[in-house]
């Protein structure tokens, strides 16, 4: 399944598919958001925030030279990799591959056990966050 | 074709004895048994993955939330909602209909609305209608039926005036088994501009439900009706109504902020309607039910339980005495017998009946205005499921026979 | 003296092991696990009396009638009701509050009237009288706490106007863990003319409950967080209150004659609140968990919380940057542990300990208003039942320092 | 236990215990509530009516020369059997000797599996009315 997923996210969940143990593999998604760069607190907005996740999570994002840049920042370490995981790992790509992009690798990697639309589960409404972002993007006349 | 006995072994209840007799349970009407799966699926949930939802992140708690909202997603395939968002789970068809008069008509209508039923509702269907009648001054009309238990569609449309905001009847009676033409219900309500709510707690367990075929607006039935769990009840609504109807129960999960003493705010819907810790458990393993029924398929459950019902009515037909409520048609008929016996207290007949192991329902079936239509105090009423057999029918008739004969005696005398 | 390893066995899901690793269950105020004593009660329900209740008059119907209506009685010893008429079942704790908020305090209260809740509550005991207030012109004050998680008993009397008609708070936090002095809120709540509900969904399940000696008017608490199904709340009323209440939801059982268009009229409590069918066997099986209890002891399972919960505190003091929400007077507070590690966010730590096997919860805690007063974006949280061990304690505390540990690198970082 | 019942109705309670199966204790029932004397119309008063009976039951009675006269009527023959073994069973007692009727013999019978006051079981309403008649009486001076 991480055939078809974009290089750099391919390579973040190689590493988190590396380990086993859950705990390990939340000490992989620490190191992973720690990369992550900081956005500007002027981005911490209302229109930024993603709504039904624990923690505070802002994700922002649209079209660079015709492939979609994401940035982003959670208060929870933890989050903030599952975060990274798709700001880093789909930004570069046009918005019609990030919209091809099946959030599914993320239960494989057993860090997410479920995608629905609930408050435990960040992941899954950052996701759609990210989608919508590259929904509107290509709607805007990206491809 | 069903292979009826292998069925019947997936229901343990089923091989019980009732006063030393094999059980005939014919009062599925009520609620239904559950399989097997269903109530392994329960003792597995207590065993294995017990925990409150929505609120931690630990994994017991992922887990609970995931299977009680994979149950939310099934339910919305199996009736054809567009989204799962479109299902709110309740304790049962009573208060999803309850739900929707205090938080949809509550909110949309305004003294001198009326309201249309039908003189065959359940009182689940009437109650929360007459209550919110009597508090905003609303007006509640009614569509009668005729004695063959048909509804008068001549007079719709005289009914269906502008004052009426909403249509609210029953796909199928629990008492007199019509299946009413629920598209041309819909239909012509819509066409008057009237919201259209059905109750399905008759119909989602016997025929297949397709909401967006039907063109209402909300949708109401049991799951303990359905070979699911008892405590679990769905209440389907577009999503547009939904989302724009105030909550009903306050409390946890509902809210999206709370502050004191006031500035609260919703979550979204469905959440918004599920106030506090729901039925976990039991709506988890309303799944295990569906997966039941799927597998057999709707078509099919609905032609077994036509052919019982056919046979019952022919051999019925021949008991001295025996009258039937409701249609003969049996293209406009669900499985479900109300009855009497001429001479004969229905409940004695109920309680005979119980003696011999046979186990149907008496009295007045939720249903006080069909009993005034035809002007009795009570009927009995045998309604059949899927794994109901014919010889279950045969024994049935046959007891009700010889309840025939014992309570002759006394009745001539009198 | 409690044998725990013999009482752990009854609890098939506590041998579970989370992440590979043997399941820490500390997430009991939010909901408990089940011995095996209510999961076979269920599973017996199922295969052997199913049926439903109050309406038919065939043996299986008598038998879960009577299932029924015996946890009816036993809860009413339990909590030393004058009768089991003062027992009705709801959902939930959050439904036993919704249903005296619109059916007592609708009928009862009139615009310009005040309800006090304290800034302690749980949503359940927040929001339904928001909506309340907001529909009828009602007004909300709220009795704060101090820092120390201690309600402001100097404030209460100047905030008892003549105007407040009901005075509704928690008798143990949820989140602080403190337990209120509940006779006297009563008290003087009572002596200021208002009616008191006592929100004891986590009292019940960890204190004897003695609703004369308490001397309020209504009282809530949920099945679920005392060993017993979801689904199954209960609300007990004083007699002769619950008798003037109107019905909540409208419906089967809760009627005594249905009359089209109007002239319905109702049934006695406690079945008058009782609309439709209900988790039938979520309340028979509720019987089982409170023998269990019983059998405990309710003096016995206090004693033994109050002992993980100081041996937690003592060890959990120790740990750097540990921060409690709530007394430290173990006299004053329940087994519930709110607390955040400086520098860390309740979330990661929820997520960490339960990749360790250790299950707590993170949050908001449905109580919003706490956090506000705190000023913090959640909590993590443990809370203790009977069945934990002090192992179990120092394990949770074992990993909790792992994760300082693990959070305690980037942290510095940033 | 039907050692303690009073006389008229230990007798039928044996009837009642002579047979197993319930069909056939059905069936002394309603021959036992054959013989139960019919009352006029006008008896079957709003105030004599037992709510909550599946079927209509009338039931009244008073003292008379310090001893309890029963009536009463049932529109069901099974519930005018059981209805008859207390209006004719405790006939003729002193209000106090019906107050010292249990009516748990009814549960050894097997005709009335449970004593609770639903819908289900009209002999629990019954016994009640009658019990509260007794009351009535003996409060009014009979003993
Ligand atoms: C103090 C308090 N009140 C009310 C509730 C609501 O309980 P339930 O969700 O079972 O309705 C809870 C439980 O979360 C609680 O802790
Ligand atoms: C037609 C109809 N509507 C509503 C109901 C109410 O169902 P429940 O008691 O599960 O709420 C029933 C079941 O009795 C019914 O037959």
């Amino acid at each position: 399944m991480t055939e078809a997923l974009p290089p750099k996210l391919k390579a973040m969940v190689e590493e988190l598919n590396s380990v086993d143990d859950l705990t390990d593999k939340y000490e992989i998604l620490i190191e992973i958001g720690g990369r992550l760069e900081e956005i500007p607190e002027e981005a911490k907005t209302e229109a930024n925030l993603v709504r039904g996740c624990q923690s505070v999570v802002h994700v922002y994002g649209g079209l660079q030279d015709g492939k979609m840049a994401f940035r982003g920042h959670a208060d929870a370490m933890i989050v903030n990799g599952l975060l990274t995981l798709l700001v880093e790992g789909l930004s570069g790509l046009t918005p019609r591959e990030v919209l091809a992009v099946s959030p599914d690798f993320i239960k494989e990697t057993g860090v997410v056990k479920a995608l629905t639309p609930s408050r435990v589960n960040g992941f899954y409404n950052i996701y759609e966050r990210v989608k919508a972002l590259a929904l509107a993007a290509s709607n805007a006349g990206g491809k | 074709m069903l292979d009826v006995e292998k069925i019947r072994r997936d229901f343990p209840i089923l091989s019980k004895t009732l006063e030393g007799k094999p059980l005939v349970y014919l009062d599925n009407a009520a609620t239904t048994h559950k399989p097997e799966s269903v109530i392994r699926a329960l003792d597995n949930f207590y065993r294995q993955d017990n925990s409150n939802i929505h609120r931690s992140t630990h994994g017991l708690a992922n887990k609970a939330t995931e299977d009680y909202e994979r149950t939310r997603r099934h339910v919305a395939r199996f009736i054809g909602a567009a989204c799962a968002q479109e299902i709110v789970f309740t304790r049962n068809a009573t208060e999803s209909i309850n739900l929707v008069a205090r938080s949809w008509a509550a909110e949309n209508l305004k003294a001198g609305d009326e309201i249309l039923v039908t003189e065959m509702e359940h009182h689940a269907n009437v109650v929360p209608w007459q209550m919110l009648a009597r508090e905003k001054g609303l007006k509640l009309k009614v569509l009668p039926f005729d004695d063959q238990g048909l509804l008068k569609m001549d007079e719709l449309d005289s009914l269906l005036t502008e004052k009426v905001k909403l249509f609210a009847f029953t796909w199928v009676s629990n008492v007199l088994g019509t299946v009413n033409p629920v598209e041309e219900l819909v239909r012509r309500a819509k066409a008057r501009g009237a919201a259209v709510l059905v109750d399905a707690a008759q119909a989602a367990p016997h025929l297949g439900v397709d909401v967006r075929k039907l063109g209402c607006d909300f949708l109401a039935f049991s799951a303990h009706k359905m070979l699911g769990p008892t405590g679990v009840g769905v209440l389907w609504g577009r999503e547009e109504l939904l989302d724009a109807m105030p909550p009903y129960q306050g409390g946890g999960s509902m809210i999206e902020d709370v502050r004191l003493p006031e500035g609260t705010t919703w979550n979204l819907a469905p959440w918004k309607f599920e106030a506090g810790t729901p039925d976990i458990a039991g709506v988890a393993c309303f799944d295990a039910a569906l997966d039941y029924l799927e597998a057999l398929g709707m078509d099919e459950v609905h032609r077994r339980e036509a052919e019982l019902t056919a046979l019952a009515l022919d051999r019925l037909q021949r008991v001295e005495g025996f009258r039937l409520y409701g249609t003969r048609d049996p293209s406009r008929r669900g499985a479900v017998i109300s009855f009497n016996l001429e001479g004969a207290n229905a409940s004695d007949l109920g309680q005979l009946l119980d003696s011999m192991g046979v186990a149907v329902r008496t009295g007045k079936l939720c249903a006080h205005p069909i009993m005034r239509h035809y002007g009795v105090e009570g009927m009995a009423r045998a309604s059949f499921y899927f794994y109901n057999t014919g010889e279950e029918v045969e024994r049935f008739v046959q007891d009700l026979q010889r309840c025939r004969k014992i309570l002759g005696v006394p009745a001539v005398k009198a």
